[in-house]
């Protein structure tokens, strides 16, 4: 059975130990609710790990498999090895890491799986640190955020380096599909879940999941955070499918940085001058995806 | 009372290689006890739009065969994310009392 | 030795209520040691931290499975109280000890920190506050001491750690009342 | 059909594994391991074999595909050596954790640094902390024949445990001598289908790879252990039933001792240093010499029973060990030393062979030179 | 200045970095040892201390940015736990091969699987054999102290190895009890700086990580071997030096001997549960039951002499081993027993503690019992 | 003094045990010229740290590290953060490793010095397989090509999967310098290596490098080979920087891949319908560098 | 138990020389092992690799110190043969053996391999070609039993294995004569 | 001669980490012993372009201070790239001797 055309059942049971409001358990529950029950899950160690599995109590609905934090991608090569040699063709797998596991620890396993050709999805659940271990910088730290391990310090404010562009530089590998989600569209997620499960071959979607500890939001703001974050063009929506670029959806007016930026605890230590940094960066890599929109942005097909 | 004696009555029931063979089994959990805030439909008010329904990230919001969306306490933690996205402002809420 | 137990939600401090009390303790001159409950626990699940206190030296590392002192800092989380207490247990209630149903042998307190913190730091900051409770009613630690205490542990946060004190004084007053 | 050829120890391994039809093959080079991946890449890619390879971009990833492949219940291989088994390491004990009967062939190779690509055990005797079932083998014949046992031993139902099979690089991988080839049906009756209890199926949806809290992680580390002692009575009963299909057998599976009747000397070696050592002992006994050979095919479970048994008439044993641990000598010779800790055998550790450094029959007299004057172990260089 | 404050564990061993003036800083967080890098960085991101932090992408590169470092000749620092010790496994010897003094804190935490994120010695157990100096901690102060007199054991010429300072996560990291914090200046005199011999320098250049052929190999490990068996006598002579500046010492700097003089029977145990057995032994000599206990504070190098010498008078002694090497029981209890073969005592071996299984006062007695009897020892649950 | 414009002074001594003609080796003789004496190498194992380090010998005349095969990305990393702490600011850092090292297990490692943007020149020599270990398939192979891991088989003909677009993979880091270069023009090499030395932040040069037993080539043909790969577009010369792609070198005549393939015994067993296959992919990609020459494809300043 | 060393240059077959050494003398009924000369040699560098050939199993795995016969692929190598050998030494030379300067107890044999193998094979492939001078000059091998090894060995080469056997049976003729 | 005698013979110096401290040492070792082709300039035809000394793999091609190109045997494995490379064919290869 189906509310707003999407599946009732839930695959993602509640009792999960995912604080109040965290986005990426929201983003979880949605994943599986499109791909549905003939699915496999491999997941990296973080947040979603740990809150869905204290033995002997599982979330999961459908058959899951963690082995550790930096090889997700390689688990669903065995994963998909193993079904193709039992000749199941029906079976969907779904490798998850949040950013940690997948921009950081676990990229190399993850550019190999794209590289030999797995026929598997895989979701990034971004909520740009590594939460689980308390927000610790990652590759998907947002520029100038505090975290514990890039505070805002007296002579360092926060994180130096712009996020990593995980989206394209999977596409660049010249695989089939890549996109970018959010929480802050649940539909589209969907939309992109179902689609990429039907492509042989590797995919790959980056999810935007805000986390009420590691960005300092009340528990109640998950969903208004991420839809500032599109409204501003930080967490823009596209896909690159066989290397055309596409802009899912444009904000119908484009907001300053500044009004993501405060709704925030990790960046409340900004000056003027690092804002203004930061919509300089959020406006070029913007005017980059609409130069490109509809255009072949990557070319590695065989 | 002692966590070894509790250990001891615990007795977790052992599978080879730590298997959970029990899909959904966290619902013995009821991470309704962390609630501080409790979430209340207005019935009355709701459009039945599901918005409540779609972001509620523990899935403790339910559709009742008459159509309507109820919260599950057992599991509502108390985020409050339904009240902030209902469109009709149909949701409140309340410091809980246990 | 004394062993304190606070009780709280993750996200609540009860962890640093117990590193406060230890090292205002220290402060007063004891030995100490604290520690929390090492679990996964995420915001708002039930966690626990403890604090040893004694005049000699602290070697000691098993965990505490019998407390003197729990102080409770959520109402809501009186079940799930499930260690021994000898001496006394603080709740953070508005509520009458006995409308509480606590079995036990310890005596049972009600202090109502979250109206002083409310009012007095404008935030439901209890975990600080319930020091002053503790030390009204046990006399293990001095006031002066958690103080001190506060402002090395939070020192860099300016107002915040004013109204805490204002709120522990606040919170022993009224406890040294009851 | 069965016939007896002369081949690189490698490929005797990777007809052997052939032979078990493995469904999911994760491979990786590292010298001097890589012919088996390569011998196996040649019968995928003839469409000899029914396998899935998986050309992974590293050891560590091979190791996790096949943990992904047995989580979804199917035979499977890999074979690695040296730094590449080092790159393993933190996801080996999770293998075993998870109780997933897997089989590893490791060539035995130094660990770096300094760099080196030679023979040594290091590789190896570093993981015999991680929950794999450990055997060694003295000659290629050995290794052909302990894969196919390796698949039964962890798939026993009381064991399910991860084999690494190992054999020395170079002295066993390169070297071209007869190996017996059985045939299909043989080893089909001898090994049945694989059938795990656990998998990933959508049908009955489980999970893997859990978190233990302190409420039962020991308990899942304690049937571990059981099933190493599990293991001891199992290689046991598979060596026999090998021995009874195929013709052969190595000591009882677990250990072997060769002229120890009259042995008040005995010298402990492991793979393929064995065959030197049966030469100088053959040597030796015929001048008289009271001298025995204890091959110790598992590292891990360490069967100490036996170990005691072999060893209770000999005034010294000196231990070969092709590894140290840094910082206190010996690692296998601290095994022995423990495991025969109160009884009248002393034990003395001679660090060899380390980095490729050649055992030859001199070093191996100078020896048993030492402990037959009473002295001290030593690196034996 | 110098004061004594009451501060985590954690903060305890990023204090004591920070006084040592790493150069460099590469981190990766996990539990429990985050909180030494989330110090650290703290220092770096407000200018206290003139390092510079590297953001690495997992604990792989930790370890091998910490040997380019050491390579360039400059003092450095990283600190991990259980799987990311685990993923360093295969560089951890190429450090040590080095020579490279490097210094790295673990925050002890069972490895997977299944996953455990709580304390016991899996991690640097299953370290031992790789070249590392393992000096293991009771208390805060103690790791505060440890990573100081780290460098200097590590640097001191004749030693020339890296050191993993040990300390059980949570008992310790996570623990606030008070800490003696040293004066800068008085830790400079105790520390001189670090002036390498060899570093990579375009005036000089050399080559750093060649590869050695079987007519060395054997040898740099050798002289690794030796370097160990310096460092023994290199950690009491620093440890003495340490008392003399700063008036604290544990025991001899490898091991101490608590109440052992009269004592038939002994405990031997590793890090912060030492402390409880304190109490124990306090309480039953008390009673006039002839306890004692033996802190093994080195695991590398074993300090086998003075095990001896303190064990000459005991029957037994019961070992607690918070890691099992499966397959063949706790690894540290078949190390002691090797050391003490041949000796009169006897040892026996107690697995406790696994992934955060609390040992209590209860489970020391139960194995004080169970040696008094004569018992044989098991897995302490 | 300088012949040709070039360094005389031999950096790479001779006496090391590459095979006769060797393209690596000739690659890294000039990568180290261009380089000068102020430079620090960081190499992966392979081939080339093999050939000239066999304790007590080396053939480097700079300063020299090697660690293992899968970090040398993260030792660069330690070696700039000491120079750095050092206060030295002259120093080159060039981490060299090959295809396998580059490509596949040392990908992460490099991944995370880009993203973090350790101040290095990092350089893949690519010969297109595991050269060091026997001539195993890596993510650089070319398609088709016969190795002992995708052996020429009776049912799969060689590798099945396409070359890793590795210079566009790590350009979509957002790094300031990418270029792929070829022994077939050495100055070319030369003017790429000072150029990417003089940029601060990560940088990446792709060389390729014909190998003798691996492409099954005669010694002498080494430099043919590579022209001829020039020729045919299956080795195109190309700059991506600041974002901007810039072909450097466009063949005189396109060349048809047959006349490259034929040269060597790797692709002996090829079909015409591979050829075909190759062909048509090689016109593909060599249309979107067309395509996008001289235009923006990445962008991720900050 | 006799031992064989192969001297050539990397690239040039002198490990399977070895190996199909051992598999022919396994042919002919004996007990054989062979092996490489275990370095990182790269084309061109030398050389060396060993065979083993008994009337019983041969267990013994160090390496070869000592060989009865020696079997120098490339004259140009002559000067690297350090090892002690015992019996005959032959090498591929259109030279005399004095002129070579081999100083050793053994016999030198000299066979111009090369040329028979440029003539039948049509390159200078003298790896395999050489089994034939050895068996010849040695007896321990059949030259049916070589014939046998190399298409074990090389079975899917086609006319390649054809034109070895040719030259195997030319160089044995050639070795006899001398 | 036995291995372990020349072991010990060879007494390789040990340094601290196996660090490697004469920069460029391979040149001990002779890789002309490799070749079994050896490439010779003729100097008439030679033009002085440097694209054989630019293409040689081991440095084995020099120039003279009279600005002559000439090859070190000593190092030259004959792998004729220089000769292939030659704009005016002037390196031409024989079988060598030795
Ligand atoms: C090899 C290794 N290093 C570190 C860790 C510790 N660790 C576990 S989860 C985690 C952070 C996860 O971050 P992310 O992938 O972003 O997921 P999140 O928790 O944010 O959802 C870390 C550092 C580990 N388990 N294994
Ligand atoms: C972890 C690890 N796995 C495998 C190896 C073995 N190995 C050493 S070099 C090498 C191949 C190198 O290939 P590439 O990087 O392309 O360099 P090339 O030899 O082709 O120049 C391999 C597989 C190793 N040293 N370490
Ligand atoms: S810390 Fe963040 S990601 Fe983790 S459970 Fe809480 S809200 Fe979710
Ligand atoms: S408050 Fe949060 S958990 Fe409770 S029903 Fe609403 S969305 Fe769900
Ligand atoms: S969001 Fe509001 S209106 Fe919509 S279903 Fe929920 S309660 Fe009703
Ligand atoms: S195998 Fe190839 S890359 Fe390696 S040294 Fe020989 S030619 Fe060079
Ligand atoms: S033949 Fe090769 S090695 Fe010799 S000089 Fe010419 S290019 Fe150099
Ligand atoms: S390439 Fe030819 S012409 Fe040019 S310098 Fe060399 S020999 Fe002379
Ligand atoms: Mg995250
Ligand atoms: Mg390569």
């Amino acid at each position: 059975m189906a509310i707003l055309g999407i599946d009732e059942k839930e695959y993602f049971a509640s009792g999960h130990r995912a604080c109040a409001g965290c986005g990426e358990a929201l983003a979880i529950r949605h994943i599986l609710k499109a791909a549905g029950p003939k699915t496999i899950i491999a997941q990296a160690t973080g947040c979603m790990e740990v809150v869905s599995t204290p033995y002997p109590e599982s979330s999961w609905e459908v058959p899951w498999v963690h082995c550790a934090f930096e090889n997700t991608a390689a688990v669903a090569s065995g994963v998909r090895a193993a079904l193709d040699a039992k000749g199941d063709k029906e079976t969907n797998i779904i490798a998850i890491g949040g950013d940690g596991a997948s921009f950081d620890i676990g990229f190399g396993s993850l550019s190999g799986a794209l590289e030999r050709g797995t026929r598997m999805l895989y979701i990034a659940t971004d909520n740009e640190a590594y939460m689980n271990t308390g927000i610790q910088r990652s590759g998907a730290t947002f520029p100038y955020a505090n975290t514990t391990t890039s505070p805002a310090g007296k002579v360092i404010p926060g994180k130096t380096q712009p996020k990593k562009p995980l989206p394209f530089i999977a596409a660049a590998h010249g695989i089939k599909y890549v996109a970018t989600a959010s929480v802050m569209n649940l539909m589209d997620l969907h939309m992109k879940v179902k689609k990429a499960l039907s492509i042989n071959g590797p995919t790959m979607i980056v999810v935007l999941v805000p986390c009420v500890p590691g960005w300092k939001i009340d528990s109640s703001s998950t969903i208004d955070v991420a839809i500032k974050a599109f409204e501003t063009s930080i967490s823009p929506l596209y896909e690159i499918e066989e290397g055309v670029l596409t802009i899912n959806q444009k904000p119908s007016e484009k907001k300053k940085v500044e009004e993501y930026l405060m709704m925030q605890g990790r960046f409340k230590h900004l000056l003027p001058e690092h804002i203004k940094k930061i919509q300089e960066y959020v406006d070029a890599r913007w005017k980059y995806l609409e130069e490109n929109n509809g255009k072949k942005v990557f070319d590695n097909l065989f | 009372m002692k966590v070894k004696e509790k250990e001891k009555k615990e007795n977790i029931p052992l599978t080879c290689g730590a298997v959970i063979t029990q899909p959904g089994s966290t619902k013995k959990y009821k991470t309704g006890e962390w609630r501080t805030f409790i979430p209340i439909i207005d019935q009355e008010k709701c459009i039945k739009c599901g918005k409540c329904w779609m972001n509620c990230p523990d899935g403790a919001i339910f559709k009742t065969p008459e159509g309507k969306f109820m919260i599950n306490y057992a599991y509502c933690k108390g985020c409050l994310i339904c009240e902030k996205v209902c469109p009709v402002k149909a949701i409140s809420h309340k410091v809980e009392e246990k | 030795m004394k062993q304190v137990l606070f009780l709280g939600r993750g996200g609540q401090g009860a962890v640093t209520s117990a590193q406060i009390l230890a090292i205002a303790t220290f402060k007063d001159g004891k030995y100490s040691q604290a520690f929390p409950n090492f679990g996964v626990e995420r915001m708002g699940a039930p966690v626990r931290s403890y604090c040893r206190i004694d005049e000699k030296e602290i070697t000691l590392r098993e965990q505490v499975y019998e407390a003197n002192y729990a102080i409770i800092l959520d109402p809501t989380l009186v079940k799930q109280l499930t260690e021994k207490v000898t001496e006394l247990i603080i709740v953070n209630s508005n509520k009458k000890p006995e409308e509480l149903g606590i079995v036990t042998d310890a005596k049972v307190k009600c202090v109502d920190i979250t109206s002083i913190a409310l009012k007095v730091i404008g935030k439901p900051f209890v975990n600080i506050a319930a020091i002053g409770a503790f030390s009204a009613l046990t006399g293990e630690v001095s006031i002066n001491a958690i103080d001190e205490a506060i402002k090395q542990q939070m020192g860099h946060k300016g107002t915040l750690v004013e109204k805490n004190i204002l709120a522990i004084k606040e919170v022993y007053e009224n406890a040294k009342r009851e | 059909m069965s016939e007896k050829k002369v081949i690189s120890g490698a490929e005797g391994v990777a007809i052997a594994v052939k032979l078990c039809k493995p469904k999911v093959l994760p491979m990786y080079p590292i010298t001097p391991s890589t012919l088996v991946p390569e011998k196996l890449s040649e019968f995928v890619f003839n469409g000899e074999i029914d396998s899935k390879m998986i050309h992974v971009e590293s050891e560590h990833s091979a190791i996790s595909a096949l943990y992904g492949a047995y989580a979804t219940g199917v035979r499977s291989f890999t074979a690695t050596a040296s730094q590449g088994l080092a790159l393993m390491h933190e996801i080996l004990p999770i293998v075993s954790g998870s109780r997933f009967p897997a089989v590893m062939f490791v060539a035995n190779r130094a660990l770096s640094g300094p760099l080196s690509i030679w023979n040594d055990h290091s590789d190896s005797m570093s993981e015999r902390d991680q929950g794999w079932i450990q055997l060694h083998c003295e000659s290629n014949q050995e290794a052909f024949d302990t894969i196919i046992m390796a698949y039964r031993i962890a798939e026993s139902k009381k064991v399910l445990l991860p084999v690494m099979v190992c054999a020395d690089g170079f002295y066993l991988t390169h070297a071209y001598e007869p190996i017996q080839i059985e045939d299909q049906e043989k080893v089909d009756a001898f090994l049945p289908d694989y059938t795990p209890e656990h998998y990933l199926d959508t049908t009955n949806p489980k999970t893997f790879g859990a978190f233990a809290q302190p409420n039962s992680y020991m308990e899942f580390k304690e049937e571990e252990e059981k099933a190493m002692r599990e293991a001891i009575r199992e290689i046991i009963k598979v060596s026999k039933e090998f021995d009874k299909s195929f013709g052969r057998k190595y000591g009882n599976g677990l250990v072997e001792g060769i002229n120890l009747e009259e042995a008040e000397y005995a010298v402990l070696g492991v793979g393929s240093v064995c065959g030197t050592i049966r030469e100088v002992i053959k040597e030796l006994n015929e001048q008289g010499k009271k001298i025995g050979l204890i091959k110790l095919k598992s590292i891990r479970p360490l069967p100490v029973e036996d170990l005691k048994i072999l060893c209770k008439d000999l005034k010294i044993l000196g231990v070969i060990d092709k590894h140290a641990s840094i910082g206190f000598g010996g690692a296998l010779t601290n095994d022995i030393r423990s495991a025969l800790m109160g009884e009248k055998v002393k034990v003395e550790g001679f660090v060899a062979g380390l980095g490729g450094r050649d055992i030859n029959k001199e070093k191996i007299k100078e020896l048993i030179n030492t402990i037959m004057k009473n002295k001290e172990g030593y690196w034996l260089k």
